[in-house]
């Protein structure tokens, strides 16, 4: 292993440390023995330290080297997270090439088009099955020239004259190495420099074509270092690896901060057992989507109603003791002793098993984003004394514009700036800001990276927000979304769909209003708890659609659109947009069926043109009505599901609010 | 006839009436295990419980004297009348069936469907169980039992065995205790009976029916708890008899309940579920222990009786598994 | 330092070449006759195995299809004929000598061990190939723990085969039906067997699960080589799966041949409407 | 609720198979492991050390033998007290032949011979089963406490035909005779039993106690799959017996000091002994400790309860006692027929998946 010596600390100093693979040197140098990664397989946590993974890279990179990948070539990664996916960028990276991580669950014809825009001439895929949706597309795939795969189950009887699996790119590699040593390799890195691409990652996007957005070494190395130090994360923390590697948020955390910091990054065994993967792992840095807290906080409640009655009031009379100081211990506000204590037995008896339970118990730091977390959800999680923050961030300014420091952590804020971020907001509300970590540009798309990107490096984010008067940002909704009823009172949809999401019988919502006379919206109930509470009452149901279309659950519904009437009705700006009506829709948005992105937010504009019946009847007074809808089954087939869905009408709640709040902006 | 031959053949007859006495305990257990495949390790001390339970009757002993008077610091112990042997006889079957519902009600039924050995070992407990109730109801100390059966040696069959012998031989007759030959008498009645109960009555075939295959008898309405309990007091009534034979014998005693280790050879050599094949079995146990104690015995230093019948029953299995009338076992896969 | 293994090692299935070329016959049975008690459970069969293939044993309930798996893993002992294992000639044998030959099989009424979870069920397959005595277990660290973790790390990549990760450490006993049979298999392959008798592996099991196991049957066969031998009553899947068709009827065999031409022998055509058979 | 399992990750097969899989309950199992070693010979004194702690090593011994052949290889064996007795008798033997060999040498080699007189009583089980083989280790029983009744050999012609240990030291400090210190016999037998402690646990979670838990399971199928009958049998009446034999060795030399066959060694042991597998949980390390533990310490309460605090009389007290571990026996078959160790493995279960139900 020379190349800890040529690495060691010493080296090291005089060079810069300025993009993945340098990092990788530096750190099987300062951490070789350290765990850089593991994988749940064959049983057990399978780690690799910082020596191994460099020497596994390695030989992966010489092994690409042979087959030909060279400086500037785009390099599709197509998969789950597993470490040699990871490993796939790094190995690329050394050889000057551009990996373009690509969402494993998209269908074909979205991955032609990312491939052939990218212009992808190698493609490193997990499995027969990511092998086979690239085979399957054949001649459209016009630059793809060999396809390297991980897995060789099933791969025995495949033509290999351009497919090659990658134990034997290492082995190519390895032999390369025994044979010439790495000088070339050693030098092939040493050409790159920070301002070097590193990486392309399309965003899935909520309208258009997805787009390229290149970010280069700096943009990356220099946001997640100051991400580290804000956090104070190093080489001791580990996380788990289960969001898709083609997004912004993983690569940045699973990988940037990976390199950067010098820390440990574990791979589930597979996207079903990330739950119990996390709870043995029990991850100190961890990212979650508010989707999978809600989730947790669901299945926990769930969990709880079928405990014994004794337990159960154990287990609420603690649970609204932290309700009520929990927060305030973990802000150190000052509480009495009594309480404290209190909380202490609380901890022994509920929290700790609880946080145990959730995998949580070594978490350092936690962070949700992507959308707004509900306050329950969120002081729920902070009250068991877990530091669980928000943060605000885009593809294109790799992942960091807001965060919240410790201990100034407010459920309805996303934070101040990051560390070396500029942010104002336009004229229109529009959050724009500038930082170290803004992308280069669109691949091949400069229209778009003019419109994104002003000349002087301001970008727009396309959120309205404002700053709160303790300098803490506060998004609302999409700038374009936020509209105006006919009357002329503000319509926020997201805002109005996460306050129906928030409770946990809710697992989706659509708010529609915009040029309308009043505020409407689809409703979809969460299988989990609703299911759960039909188990108990003894409701049968043979399906989600009757689940969805019961009375009882439509009574249930309705209450909880009362409640958030309610609370609409206290805030100034909002109470004009109360819900006026609903429906319960009758199929579950799905990714698959183009209703959610794949990262699960919905397409507004979508599933208006494909509901648009209801919607319609939404408005004309109609008590029910009746829609076909289609649908892709998981192995492609199509399929029609029919049903007719009732609309329900609601009171409106008088605007009871102490007085109206002053927008502050911000410069 | 040469007075060798006299000998083998009195000792014989008294092999088999030590047998039929192993026989009937080892029925009781036969029975238990046909109805519902527990082993009743409890039968022995059944027996002594029902012997114990019969002397207190008799005697009009006060049931728990001791217990009483060490927690109220009386001084009771009788009643100070007893009672006729033949109404402490159907006062003690009451008990003994009551016995028979109570673990019924209170073990059996919860531990349906468990495995044959945590049955076994249920009923383990409940002969330690009954060995303490037993002696903290009417005390631990040697009680004599005498229900009026006629005991000591018979004369005249000695007096008409003498005359078998050559003439001038120094044979003084064959000595038969008559105590063995009315236990002998009664045994047989008692099997009789037994069989012809089950040849012959509705609850009879029932049992049976229990005994061939549980689920076939339940689906045709047959209860198994009622089986149960009647199944237990028969072998309730069985122990009571087997303790009267035995107590009458050698008294009221703890070591009476060690008559189960004596019927459990018997119970390997004739196949658990054999009614013929505890009889039998209990014959040539009888047999075969006294002539080996007759004639084995001295070679290796006498009091082999304890262990020689399991040697038996040992070396027959080795050749026959299944035992002498158990069902031939068939391995499948 | 963490130990860790590449993932994709490649592990052995099937035992060191035993000299026998692909499609040789690597069982042969020659007039097998079998009776309990005169009662003939098998009538003077032959027929042979070959290497490599995957031979389907068929014919209607009590055609003598199990006694015959019974009589080639030396559980019963036929009367007459003999059974050739690899070119040795066999006379009467225990079941666990014939397991240390190679034959390995899973059962008709899942014979798992409940009182243990998958995984020991599965190590528990692989007892023919571990050696280490009573003294070196007794002092486990060392050798004996060596030994294990190596079958363990084996049994790990039948796991994974398999798919039943999520199940390792559970007890088998709480596992449904299908699962049950899949860790049998894993049982059975565990043993690196060289003919490998599955009775009605598909026996009780929805589609799906029918599907998944023809899929692992299929594997097996192709990716380790291992010739196997199986009794089938789902006609479709003896159909796609087996590469030769044996018939048995009443303890004869009435057809022998690849399934096309069984399809379309009269005798088994019968045989299976239920034309009577004493002629 | 007391488990935080959340990080306690494992990245080998050998910390995933290990005995103590959860980290608080290593640091659980030493700390007691260091309070039995390095606190109790402290504390101890003669009365502990013969009414409670040596009864229960030798039992735990004893139990964790018969646990062996009973609970992991489904063998059951009403022989105990019969192979106790070898034990006891070549334990003697040896001490009195070579008076120069140490009381650990002395114990193992007793276990030795047992386990010969343990494969030769298991030979019938490779034909016979269940219950017949009970009964048949009944013979066993019974022949052996008559051989040694019969054979004066075996107590070296003693007038009164019991025999009795001499004292014998183990760094100097007496481990038996009358003149034995307790900490130092609690120290040997505790030494003892942690280490044939572990070699059971080494021997059961290996090859050898699969094949005998195969052997349970289901016997045809082992065979099938390559478990030899006959070498799991017998290998399982080998280590059992070695296991009871020792047991017996300690109860004899460390213990009673004298013994008389009949008494010592009856039928009795051998269901108390079973009882404890039974009760404590069959085919369970841990269970066997428990039940011996179970059965050990209840007689010592209820005779405090009811001779010293109440007052009663010996005979009464031991009739009640009697009475309550029958019924307490058939309570906790019905309650639990897995046995305390399922209790506790249900427990933990619970304690595990707190707050949530399980």
């Amino acid at each position: 292993m020379n190349t800890q010596a040529k690495f060691g600390m010493g080296d090291s100093g005089s060079r810069a440390v300025d993009t993945f693979p340098k990092f990788l040197l530096a750190n099987a140098a300062r951490l070789g023995s350290r765990p850089a990664m593991r994988h749940k397989d064959l049983g057990i946590w399978q780690s690799w330290t910082w020596a191994e993974l460099l020497a596994e890279i390695r030989a992966f990179s010489m092994g690409l080297a042979a087959l030909g990948v060279k400086r500037g070539d785009k390099v599709a990664i197509v998969g789950a997270n597993r470490p040699r996916l990871y490993w796939s960028f790094c190995a690329v990276q050394a050889l000057g090439g551009i990996p373009v991580p690509v969402y494993a669950d998209s269908v074909a014809e979205e991955m032609v088009y990312v491939l052939n825009h990218a212009e992808v001439k190698f493609a490193i895929c997990q499995d027969q099955e990511q092998v086979d949706k690239l085979l399957s597309m054949g001649d459209e795939l016009k630059q793809l020239t060999k396809i390297v795969y991980d897995e060789t189950r099933g791969m025995r009887d495949y033509d290999h004259t351009d497919l090659h699996a990658l134990d034997g790119v290492e082995a190519l590699g390895e032999a390369d190495y025994e044979a010439n040593g790495d000088k070339n390799w050693l030098a092939e890195i040493e050409k790159g420099k920070g301002s070097d691409l590193s990486v392309m990652l399309y965003t899935s996007g909520t309208t258009g074509r997805p787009k390229g957005v290149m970010l280069s070494f700096d943009n990356l190395v220099i946001t997640a270092k100051n991400a580290n130090a804000f956090d104070r994360l190093v080489e001791t923390e580990e996380t788990l690896a289960y969001l898709p590697l083609a997004w912004v948020g993983d690569h940045i955390f699973s990988y940037a901060q990976h390199y950067t910091a010098g820390y440990c990054v574990c791979c589930p065994e597979s996207a079903e057992t990330a739950d119990a993967d996390r709870r043995e792992i029990a991850p100190t840095y961890f990212f979650a989507p508010p989707r999978v807290f809600e989730t947790l906080l669901t299945a926990v409640m769930v969990r709880m109603e079928d405990a014994g009655p004794t337990k159960k009031r154990m287990f609420d009379k603690y649970m609204d003791h932290a309700r009520k100081v929990g927060e305030k211990i973990l802000n150190r506000e000052s509480v009495p002793f009594g309480d404290r204590l209190k909380y202490r037995l609380g901890e022994y008896l509920v929290y700790g098993p609880l946080k145990n339970r959730m995998g949580l118990t070594r978490m350092k730091v936690g962070y949700t984003a992507g959308e707004a977390i509900g306050p329950e959800i969120f002081s729920f999680y902070r009250s068991l004394g877990l530091n669980l923050k928000q943060l605000y961030g885009q593809t294109e300014a790799a992942v960091y514009i807001t965060a919240q420091p410790d201990g100034e952590i407010r459920a309805d804020t996303v934070g101040k700036p990051s560390p070396g971020v500029e942010i104002q907001i336009a004229d229109n509300g529009e959050v724009l800001y500038r930082s170290p970590g803004v992308f280069v540009g669109y691949y091949k798309n400069d229209e778009a990276t003019k419109e994104t990107k002003t000349s002087d490096g301001w970008v727009h984010t396309g959120d309205a927000g404002f700053f709160d008067k303790d300098g803490h940002l506060k998004i609302i909704d999409r700038a374009k979304d936020v509209g105006k009823l006919a009357n002329g009172n503000l319509f926020a949809p997201k805002y109005i769909e996460n306050k129906l999401k928030f409770f946990p019988n809710i697992k989706e919502a659509v708010a529609f209003g915009d040029g309308r006379d009043f505020c409407a919206a689809f409703v979809n109930i969460d299988l989990t708890s609703i299911g759960s509470w039909a188990e108990r009452n003894n409701i049968a149901y043979a399906s989600y659609q009757e689940l969805a279309q019961h009375p009882e659950v439509y009574k249930t519904i309705e209450e909880h659109v009362d409640q958030v009437n309610r609370d609409l009705a206290s805030e100034a700006l909002m109470a004009g947009s109360q819900i006026r009506r609903f429906l319960v829709l009758h199929k579950e948005l799905d990714a698959d069926d183009g209703e959610l992105t794949r990262t699960q937010k919905v397409r507004r504009s979508f599933i208006a043109e494909r509901y648009a019946p209801l919607i319609d009847a939404l408005y004309d007074g109609s008590k029910e009505k009746y829609i076909e809808t289609e649908v892709v089954f998981e192995d492609g087939r199509k399929g029609k599901i029919r049903a007719t869905v009732e609309i329900r009408d609601m009171a409106e709640h008088e605007p009871a609010f102490a007085a109206a709040p002053v927008r502050e902006a911000a410069e | 006839m040469n007075p060798a031959i006299l000998n083998f053949i009195e000792i014989f007859m008294n092999g088999l009436m030590a047998g039929i006495m192993y026989s009937l305990v080892a029925l009781g257990f036969v029975l238990i295990f046909k109805a519902s495949g527990i082993f009743n390790f409890a039968q022995g001390v059944m027996a002594l419980f029902a012997a114990l339970t019969l002397v207190g009757f008799m005697t009009g002993q006060v049931p728990f004297a001791h217990l009483i008077n060490a927690i109220f610091g009386t001084e009771v112990h009788t009643w100070g009348a007893g009672m006729p042997a033949l109404l402490a006889i159907l006062l003690t079957m009451v008990v003994m069936i009551a016995l028979a519902w109570l673990i019924e009600r209170y073990v059996l039924k919860h531990l349906v469907n468990q495995e044959p050995i945590i049955l076994f070992m249920a009923t383990i407990g409940l002969a330690y169980f009954l060995e303490g109730f037993g002696d903290l109801m009417w005390g631990s100390d040697v009680k004599t039992l005498d229900v009026g059966l006629p005991s000591g040696g018979s004369f005249w069959w000695e007096d008409v065995t003498r005359e078998w012998a050559a003439a001038g031989s120094q044979y003084y007759g064959m000595y038969i205790d008559l105590l063995d030959v009315s236990a002998t008498i009664i045994a047989i009645v008692l099997v009789t009976a037994l069989t012809l109960f089950s040849q012959y009555t509705a609850t009879g075939r029932a049992l049976r029916a229990v005994a061939d295959d549980h689920q076939a008898a339940m689906s045709v309405g047959i209860s198994l708890r009622r089986i149960w309990v009647i199944v237990w007091s028969i072998s309730g009534f069985v122990a009571l008899v087997a303790g009267i034979m035995w107590g009458s014998k050698s008294g009221v005693q703890f070591s009476l309940s060690l008559i189960a280790l004596k019927a459990l050879p018997v119970l390997i050599l004739g196949g658990f579920t054999s009614i013929p094949g505890a009889i039998i079995g209990g014959l040539i146990i009888g047999v075969g222990e006294k002539l080996a104690e007759a004639y084995v015995g001295p070679l290796v230093g006498g009091a082999i009786e304890n262990w020689f019948a399991y040697v038996v029953a040992l070396a027959f299995l080795l050749v026959r598994p299944q035992g002498l009338f158990g069902d031939k076992i068939i391995e499948r896969i | 330092m963490n130990v860790h293994l590449n993932p994709v090692n490649e592990f052995r299935m099937t035992r060191p070449d035993d000299g026998i070329a692909r499609g040789a016959p690597l069982l042969v049975a020659d007039n097998i006759s079998l009776s309990f008690g005169g009662v003939k459970a098998i009538t003077d069969i032959s027929f042979d195995i070959r290497k490599g293939e995957i031979r389907a044993i068929i014919g209607p309930n009590g055609a003598g299809k199990t006694s015959m798996l019974n009589v080639i893993n030396g559980f019963y002992h036929p009367q007459e004929g003999t059974i050739t294992f690899r070119g040795e000639r066999r006379s009467r044998m225990r079941p666990h000598v014939a397991a240390h030959q190679g034959i390995a099989r899973t059962f008709q009424n899942i014979a798992l061990f409940k009182g243990m979870s998958v995984l020991d069920n599965i190590m528990t397959g692989r007892i023919t190939l571990q050696h280490r005595n009573l003294f070196w277990q007794a002092l486990w660290n060392g050798p004996a723990e060596r030994e294990e973790l190596e079958h363990r790390e084996a049994v790990e990549h039948i796991i994974d085969f398999l798919e039943i990760e999520h199940i390792r450490k559970t007890p088998v006993g709480r596992l449904p039906y299908g699962l049950q049979k899949r860790v049998e298999l894993g049982r059975a392959l565990a043993a690196e067997p060289a003919l490998l008798l599955l009775d009605e592996p598909m026996a009780g099991m929805n589609l799906e699960e029918k599907e998944d196991m023809s899929r692992f049957v299929l594997d097996v066969n192709q990716q380790f080589g291992t010739t196997i031998a199986l009794i089938e009553h789902d006609m479709g899947v003896v159909m796609d799966l087996s590469d030769r068709v044996v018939v048995l009827d009443y303890g004869r065999k009435i057809g022998d041949g690849t399934p096309d031409d069984v399809r379309n022998n009269q005798d088994v055509i019968d045989a299976y409407l239920g034309v009577s058979h004493d002629a | 609720m007391l488990y935080r399992e959340a990080g306690d990750f494992k990245t080998t097969y050998a910390s995933d198979q290990q005995t103590f899989p959860i980290k608080s309950e290593r640091a659980l199992f030493w700390l007691f492991m260091a309070a039995a070693f390095l606190i109790v010979p402290f504390l101890i004194n003669d009365y502990w050390n013969k009414a409670v702690l040596m009864p229960l090593l030798i039992y735990c011994m004893a139990a964790l033998g018969l646990n062996i052949l009973v609970g992991y290889c489904g063998q059951v064996s009403l022989g105990t007290g019969g192979f106790m007795a070898v034990g006891a008798y070549a334990a003697y033997k040896l001490m009195t032949a070579f008076p120069w060999m140490d009381q650990f040498s002395v114990t193992i080699l007793a276990g030795f011979v047992t386990a010969g007189v343990g494969i030769l009583f298991g030979l019938p089980s490779l034909r016979i089963k269940g219950f017949y083989l009970a009964v048949a280790t009944l013979a066993a029983q019974f022949f052996l406490v008559w051989m040694f009744n019969k054979f004066a050999w075996f107590y070296n012609y003693s007038a009164s035909g019991q025999i009795t240990a001499p004292e014998r030291t183990i760094f100097g400090y007496a481990v038996t005779g009358p003149s034995s210190l307790p900490w130092a016999t609690y120290l040997f037998g505790l030494t003892l039993l942690f280490v044939f402690g572990w070699i059971a646990r080494n021997l059961t979670r290996g090859r050898l106690g699969r094949s005998w838990m195969a052997i349970r399971d289901m016997d045809i199928a082992a065979e099938i799959i390559g478990v030899s009958p006959l070498k799991a049998k017998l290998s399982a009446f080998a280590v059992s017996s070695f296991y009871i034999g020792m047991a017996g060795a300690m109860f004899f030399a460390n213990y009673l000091g004298a013994a008389e066959v009949g008494e010592a060694f009856g039928i009795d042991k051998s269901f108390l002994v079973l009882f404890m597998v039974i009760i404590g949980g069959l085919g369970s390390i841990l269970g066997s400790f428990l039940g011996a533990a179970f059965l050990v310490l209840l007689p010592v309460l209820l005779k405090n309860l009811m001779v010293d605090q109440l007052g009663w009389v010996t005979d009464l007290a031991a009739h009640v006692q009697i009475m309550l571990v029958g019924g307490l026996i058939v309570f906790f078959l019905i309650v639990e027929p897995h046995g305390l160790a399922q209790l506790w493995r249900l427990t933990k279960e619970k304690l595990r998946l707190w707050p949530f139900p399980y």
